[in-house]
């Protein structure tokens, strides 16, 4: 069994039109044991700025908090909002740097760049290496599942709306075929003057 | 930098804390992800006034594509390119390193950086590491002495040659190399000779795919061209799968209004200490 | 599962032999099928490969069992090669014996047993049967190596199974949709859904690509279509 | 002389809570060559005297205004040795920002990290205070900005300014000659101008330097640019 | 030929006949005739063969996934003898099927439930049927639930340490009442009253021990059986899909309900905690 | 009854025996195969590369001659392209030992059919697909011929091409090439392919092995400079001798392969004289 698929776990984040979709499942378990459908896989790094941590739990944590920790040392510091692609090279940094022993998580970076509102996501693998597509990115134990989904159902330029079905249905469909994800899903639409946060309807199985 | 009570400081270097962790999680049978057989083609050729380099840009993880449009020829300086096969990150992050000393380097001494500068640093760095950073290496440039072209191995061992390939799709690439290079070739030859070799390896290699990216180095000019041909296109979808509103279930919903803040940087204009008499 | 991402390396292409002899290969592919009431299609690419090397872009891994059926497997090439000419030959048997030719439901249960006599030594192949029953009513089996065999409306397996099998789900399936009253399915649906499910897979699985091979099988008979993909 | 008292070491306030070799760095400053920053609307301009104490020197062998990275340019009126040091280590700080950010170091990070280093000498052992107060011009994004360095570790952000000899009258021609809307190209005359105040001797294009950044980045003009430029001064 | 016989001479000196030997298709299948006789790897110690399947040619890991993964549940109360089943079948951590039938019925008053490797269970228990039938022509009478779960145990116990993996159990309504039977791929037959068998049958045995009584009520039986299974899907990952609920009467099986997990899971969200009952 | 029995007289070892007559039907004999049979899993002297294209009307494949022991460049003319009759060739790449052994059992299969002097003769088809059982056989033995065969012929369906791996798995295609010839010579072989739009001539198919076999020479260890060429198309049928074989070709140049030949004369004369001098000395 690989340490990646210990916990369990889904992200997705895709590009609308001026706007960006970042959504996780809701389950942690140990194995095979559902032990919470209530752990989100996502967090605020910023008012438009979000970062999705599916891997190990406890590295979720422990790389969250160094995060947290050099993202506010950067804003104090800096006196101005960290931009999606400046966090994007601190995540990639804080994970090269275990290069030999690196923490088990593959992060996803969503969110809108400051003054231009324009849309950003990016992932990366356990030893940091990013991944800027045009599309749509993925992580997570149900992986290929959603790599499927996307390439089907993503199109440029959608509306706030629709982006939210259509990474919905990708998220939901995947978990459906992934015995370690899925209890639950949460669905953040990143847009300039809101977010909107939604839980949705899956199967609990 | 940081105060007395920030203990997290970034240090210089690779950080092994997490390693013991890993050890003990491997002997209890939750292997650590490794990476498997990957692949890639990346060429350099030396031609008639310089040099051009070649990559395709597919990333793998296992028999998945990670990245279908990942640029792997990277600036080392201003005269200097690096195609990176291997492990992503390692190409990424050694050949970034690398830049940055060049460019030290040139700030320093005045004067544009030397081919086998960039190499001699890169290969001292993967010897260090002896082998354990996953990045093999074509690099090229023009220099003062003319233009030059290494390969430069995961172990630290490289080689200065008229035409080069590495990665899974090396050998496809190479059978392309050794039927067509010639020396003393023209801009253009090169460049169909270098786009063929990997197209080669898009085609005859999994572990490759996607679009051709070249460099075309000079005396004092550069053209990167990304891409410069696509090899592969998309499908056409013949459904469409744009899903009625409301199709999803939603259980609850939390609107976070945000107000555009203008962002004002401030002047970090800090009161002096007083040494004046 | 997630690694590393990665550029290629070295060793890659070294034709060292492998410490012990290994008695299978993984030779990719990817088979889709679909039944409707009237109809079933069932789909594969045609690349073989192995390693990061491409054998053929030519190789459908359709298997024509009768006028009515059509078995897809993919897997280890020479376990598909030698179950599939096994399977044939004792349908031949079949025929002889008792003059008549031997109904999709049939098959699907010898091909269970076929698989099993080897449950120690199993053939390493994904297999899908496609067909149409005495009813005229499509019907698709899916199997695991060791013959385990379920009934469904559609199915993939192979290499990029993970990766189609949700989009089915979801498109021909209805899966998780709210408020959708028509979950039936025309042949021109599913032949387009079967097209595009490749077109996502020949995206993100090295392993399927090159061309696909689409069989239609009604009452009529079987009628072939292919469909290009990407090449690299 | 009672702060001589306290001046054994740079540890040591005076009684009248003064750290007296801080204030011998700024004379050492004060006596140093002058050098100028003006920021103008469209760019920064750097300006410094760079004469040779003998005619066998060879010319332009040393360089004054430095280039920190691609936006950010440097000047120094002081210690030559002491500035080197500060310009090979905010080079290399300028690089790992880049490396860890991924961006370019804006240059108020700049200032604030060499001033970091700056204050280290007022307070460690075995050390003393770098000599040179430093002019740093920069250009973030879309506008330019002019920062100034003291030994102390204290730095403040100009319009223009003025160091080293003469600076008084430096910057008391600057308040005169200084308006917000100033062109690049206005700046580097009245920058050479601002030198030319306290000019001893010929000024050609061989004994001053220039350097300026707009967005385009930093960089130092050359000597034939310098001519035309001194060409135009009356 | 003559000539051949009368000097000894065979067709080739070096490999006789080796050529009709080598090349020949072997479309002999034993368990057509007789279903016991698999066939078995040539290697000296078939019995622990499965060590040599783990990597293909290249060198790469083969994943041999059989269908796994199971839920299932069985009690004798005063009124017969109650099975639950999940659906859910599952390769690896791929869920394969979402609605595999895991109660075999074996014949009316005989009826098996699987736990394990998919292809085995179904395998053995329609083998065990085919004797079954074969018992009652010969005795003109129907078999015993014992005799049917010894015959199990033997069938079992003769490929025992080969790899096999069934936990099933058998349930039967004959002449001495209801009886449920657990067997397993190694050779184990118990007879007992509640049995729980599968990765989820923690969960499962968690409610039904909770509930259970021999004197229940048809219907709280049957709720009984449908909550235990139903709570093992929701923290077991390997279990879920429809919840199938079999009641063995004295008038043969009957099937209960088969109900989406879903649909339950709405259903009994809302529900108080059992124990406030 | 359960019985598993350590002794064995016959060797038999593919299966349970099932026609036992002693056992009831729902008893199961395991038998043990015997232990004393090591088999040798990897290849000793090996032969490298073959590249083989269709063109169009006919087909060609080509092979050096060299014979390998490990990285000792061991046999420098091997004939290693074995035409099985007037319109088959066959060649493996791999262990040569296996190679004779196929080579014996496809003979006695050529001489039986001959036998029957019945006009009609083995096709490249059917010998492919006898090949497949053969190896997927041995395969399934855990004893396989260590060779991945090409088999080319041409009959009355036009040009035949196809690979049989040491497991048995096997295709047809226009352009085929085993050993390091699969990741050198395919690409060359699709491309020279494509761009003749399946419609090449003869000469063009000859040219485009030659320059497979040529940068195999540069680039894998195990090669020579000196390789076999056969091509077969309906020529083949009207000429009983053997005439599809093109002369041994020769990449280097004339002077370099005069420098190549002599250094390998200097070096068996320096040998033989130390030889003789050794033998003069004691």
């Amino acid at each position: 069994m690989s340490i990646l698929a210990y916990n369990g776990s889904a992200v997705i984040a895709m590009k609308g039109k001026d706007c960006v979709a970042i959504a996780s499942d809701l389950r942690f378990g140990i194995q095979g044991q559902t032990v919470s459908t209530n752990f989100e896989k996502i967090f605020e790094m910023g008012p438009h700025l979000y970062i999705g941590l599916p891997g190990l739990t406890t590295d979720t944590f422990t790389v969250l908090n160094k995060l947290k920790f050099r993202a506010n040392m950067f804003e104090l510091k800096e006196d101005r909002k960290i931009a999606p692609d400046v966090f994007l090279s601190m995540v990639s940094n804080l994970l090269y740097e275990r290069r030999f022993g690196p923490f088990f998580v593959e992060p996803i970076i969503a969110g809108l760049k400051p003054k231009t509102f324009e849309p950003f996501i990016a992932s990366m693998d356990l030893l940091g290496c990013p991944n800027k597509p045009e599309d749509f990115v993925v992580a997570g134990t149900a992986s290929e599942q959603l790599y499927g989904m996307c390439e089907a159902l993503w199109e440029p330029d959608l509306s706030p709306e629709d982006l939210f079905e259509t990474i919905s249905q990708a998220l939901v469909n995947a978990c459906d075929r992934d015995a370690l994800s899925g209890w639950g899903a949460s669905v953040y639409i990143i847009e300039k003057d809101k977010v909107t946060h939604r839980r949705i309807k899956t199967r609990m199985d | 930098m940081a105060g007395v009570l920030a203990t997290e400081r970034t240090l210089p270097g690779f950080s092994f804390e997490n390693c013991k962790r890993n050890s003990t999680l491997l002997q209890q049978g939750f292997k650590p992800p490794t990476a498997q057989k990957t692949g890639t083609t990346i060429v350099g050729i030396v031609y008639r006034d310089g040099v051009i380099l070649g990559a395709d840009t597919r990333a793998t993880e296992g028999s998945t594509v990670a990245d279908k449009n990942c640029s792997k020829i990277h600036f080392l300086a201003d005269n200097i390119y690096c195609c990176g096969a291997g492990t992503a990150a390692d190409t990424e992050m050694t050949t970034m390193t690398i830049m940055s000393q060049l460019e030290l380097h040139r700030l320093n001494t005045g004067r544009p950086v030397r081919v086998s500068t960039a190499k001699q640093l890169l290969k001292q760095l993967l010897f260090r590491y002896q082998g354990h950073i996953g990045a093999a290496l074509v690099v090229g440039g023009v220099d003062v002495t003319g233009p030059l072209l290494y390969s430069i191995h995961p172990h630290g061992s490289s080689e200065c040659l008229p035409f080069t390939t590495m990665g899974s799709g090396s050998l496809a690439a190479m059978t392309v190399l050794e039927s067509s290079w010639k020396p003393d070739l023209t801009e253009e030859e090169g460049k169909v000779i270098v786009r063929n070799a990997i197209a080669a390896g898009i085609f005859n290699d999994l572990g490759s795919g996607s679009n051709v990216d070249v460099c075309i180095i000079r005396k004092g000019s550069v053209d990167y061209i990304r891409p410069f041909d696509i090899a592969n296109l998309k499908g056409q979808k013949q459904n469409n799968y744009r899903f009625r509103r409301g199709t999803t279930g939603v259980l609850s919903t939390r609107i976070i209004p945000l107000v555009t803040e203008s962002e004002e940087i401030k002047k970090t204009e800090v009161e002096s200490m007083d040494t004046s008499a | 599962m997630a690694m590393p991402r990665s550029y290629g390396g070295l060793s890659d292409y070294r034709t060292v032999p492998a410490p012990s002899f290994s008695p299978y290969s993984e030779n990719g592919g990817s088979v889709v099928a679909v039944a409707g009431d009237d109809f079933a299609i069932i789909a594969s690419d045609t690349r073989l490969s192995t390693g990061f090397q491409i054998y053929t872009r030519n190789q459908s891994k359709l298997f024509k069992l009768s006028d009515k059926t059509i078995l897809g497997s993919t897997g280890c090439w020479c376990d598909v090669l030698s179950l599939t000419r096994l399977v044939q030959t004792r349908i031949k048997m079949y025929q002889y014996d008792h003059n008549k030719v031997m109904s999709t439901p049939a098959v699907a249960q010898m091909l269970s047993v076929l698989l099993y006599y080897k449950r120690f030594f199993p053939y390493y192949v994904a297999n899908i049967l496609a067909g149409i029953d005495d009813n005229g009513k499509g019907v698709v089996y899916s199997y695991d190596p060791i013959g385990h065999h379920e009934s469904s409306k559609f199915r993939a397996g192979g290499t990029a199974g993970a990766l189609l099998q949700p989009l089915l789900d979801n498109q021909l399936g209805m899966l998780n949709q709210e408020n959708v009253q028509d979950k039936t399915y025309t042949l021109e649906k599913a032949h387009a859904i079967v097209k595009d499910v490749f077109i996502s897979a020949a995206e993100r699985d090295i392993f399927t690509g090159d061309r696909i091979s689409i069989n239609i099988i009604t009452k009529d008979g079987i009628r072939e279509d292919s469909f290009e993909l990407r090449k690299d | 002389m009672g702060s001589e008292r306290y001046s054994f070491s740079l540890t040591t306030f005076s009684p009248s809570g003064k750290l007296v070799q801080i204030e011998y760095a700024l004379a050492a400053v004060a006596a140093g060559a002058p050098s100028i920053g003006i920021r103008a609307s469209n760019g920064v301009v750097l300006a410094t005297e760079n004469k040779y104490k003998s005619i066998l020197y060879e010319e332009h062998t040393i360089q004054k205004v430095e280039m920190i990275t691609k936006h950010i340019g440097m000047v120094y009126s002081g210690m030559g040795p002491d500035y080197r040091l500060l310009v090979k280590r905010a080079r290399k700080m300028a690089q790992q920002y880049q490396l860890v950010y991924g961006e370019p170091i804006p240059t108020a990070q700049l200032v604030q990290r060499v001033a970091m280093v700056m204050q280290e000498y007022t307070q460690s052992g075995g050390v003393r205070p770098f000599g040179v107060s430093l002019l740093i011009a920069g250009w973030d994004g879309d506008k330019p900005s002019l920062f100034q360095c003291d030994p102390s570790g204290a730095y403040f952000a100009w319009k223009a300014t003025a160091m080293g000899k003469n600076f008084v009258t430096g910057k008391t021609f600057l308040e005169k000659r200084y308006s917000e809307t100033l062109e690049l190209d206005d700046a580097v005359h009245t920058a050479i101008l601002t030198l030319k105040e306290n000019f001893e001797g010929q000024m050609t294009s061989d004994n001053i330097e220039v350097g300026v950044c707009d967005d385009q980045g930093f960089r130092v003009l050359d000597p034939t640019t310098v001519k035309d430029y001194l060409a135009n001064i009356p | 030929m003559a000539l051949e016989a009368l000097l000894g001479v065979k067709e080739s000196f070096v490999h006789p006949f080796a050529a009709e030997e080598e090349g020949k298709g072997d479309f002999v299948i034993n368990s057509f005739n007789n279903q016991l006789q698999l066939s078995l790897p040539p290697l000296a110690n078939p019995l622990s063969s499965r060590t040599n399947f783990e990597s293909e040619e290249c060198g790469r890991k083969i994943k041999i996934n059989f269908d796994h993964g199971t839920t299932t549940l069985g009690f004798v109360y005063k009124n017969g003898v109650i099975l639950a089943v999940d659906s859910r079948a599952t390769g690896g951590q791929y869920i394969g099927s979402q609605s595999m039938k895991k109660i075999i019925e074996i014949h009316k008053y005989l009826v098996g439930t699987m736990a394990g490797g998919a292809a085995d269970c179904v395998y053995w228990d329609r083998v065990l049927a085919k004797q079954c039938r074969l018992y009652e022509l010969r005795n003109k009478s129907r078999i015993s639930t014992a005799a049917a779960s010894k015959l199990m145990a033997n069938m079992a116990f003769s490929y025992k340490g080969m790899g096999l993996s069934m936990g099933m159990m058998i349930a039967g309504y004959d002449k001495n009442g209801p009886s449920l039977y657990y067997v397993d791929s190694e050779g184990q037959r118990t007879k007992g009253k509640v049995y729980s068998v599968g990765s989820g049958s923690v969960y499962a045995f968690g409610v039904l021990d909770s509930g259970y009584s021999f004197d229940l009520e048809d219907n709280d039986a049957y709720e009984l059986a449908r909550r235990s299974i139903y709570h093992a899907t929701y923290r077991d990952s390997y279990s879920g899909g429809i919840i199938r609920v079999y009641h063995m009467k004295s008038t043969g099986w009957e099937v209960i309900s088969q109900q989406d997990c879903l649909e339950l899971y709405h259903k009994y969200k809302d529900d108080k905690p059992l124990l406030s009952q | 009854m359960l019985n598993i029995s350590d002794a064995m007289t016959s060797f038999e070892r593919n299966s349970i025996r099932s026609n036992d007559s002693t056992l009831e039907d729902h008893q199961v004999k395991i038998i043990k195969a015997p232990d004393f049979l090591t088999r040798t899993l990897y290849p000793m002297t090996t032969t490298a590369s073959v590249v083989g294209i269709k063109f169009n009307n006919g087909v060609a494949i080509a092979a050096d001659v060299g014979g390998y022991y490990g990285s000792l460049n061991r046999f420098k003319s091997l004939d290693r392209l074995y035409k099985v009759n007037n319109n088959i060739v066959m060649t493996t790449t791999g262990d040569y030992a296996d190679f004779q052994y196929m080579r014996e059992l496809i003979q006695q299969k050529v001489i039986s059919e001959e036998i029957l002097d019945d006009s009609f003769s083995l096709k490249a088809f059917s010998l492919h697909t006898w090949l497949t059982r053969l190896m997927y056989n041995r395969r399934s033995k855990f004893d396989p011929l260590w060779n991945n065969v090409i088999v080319a012929g041409y009959d009355n369906n036009g040009p035949f091409l196809g690979i049989v791996d040491k497991l048995g798995m096997s295709y047809e295609d226009s352009c085929v090439a085993t050993g390091m010839g699969g990741y050198l010579a395919t690409p060359l072989l699709r491309d020279v392919f494509e761009r003749g739009k399946g419609n090449l001539t003869k000469q063009e198919a000859h040219a485009a092995l030659q320059k497979c076999m040529e940068i195999l020479y540069y680039r894998d260890t195990q090669s020579l400079p000196k390789v076999n060429i056969y091509d077969f198309g309906p020529w083949s049928f009207t000429n009983c001798f053997n005439k599809n074989k093109i002369e041994p070709f020769r990449f280097l140049s004339d002077e370099l392969y005069l420098y190549y030949s002599a250094k390998q004369f200097l070096l068996a004369l320096l040998y033989l004289f130390n030889f003789f001098f050794r033998q003069a000395v004691d």
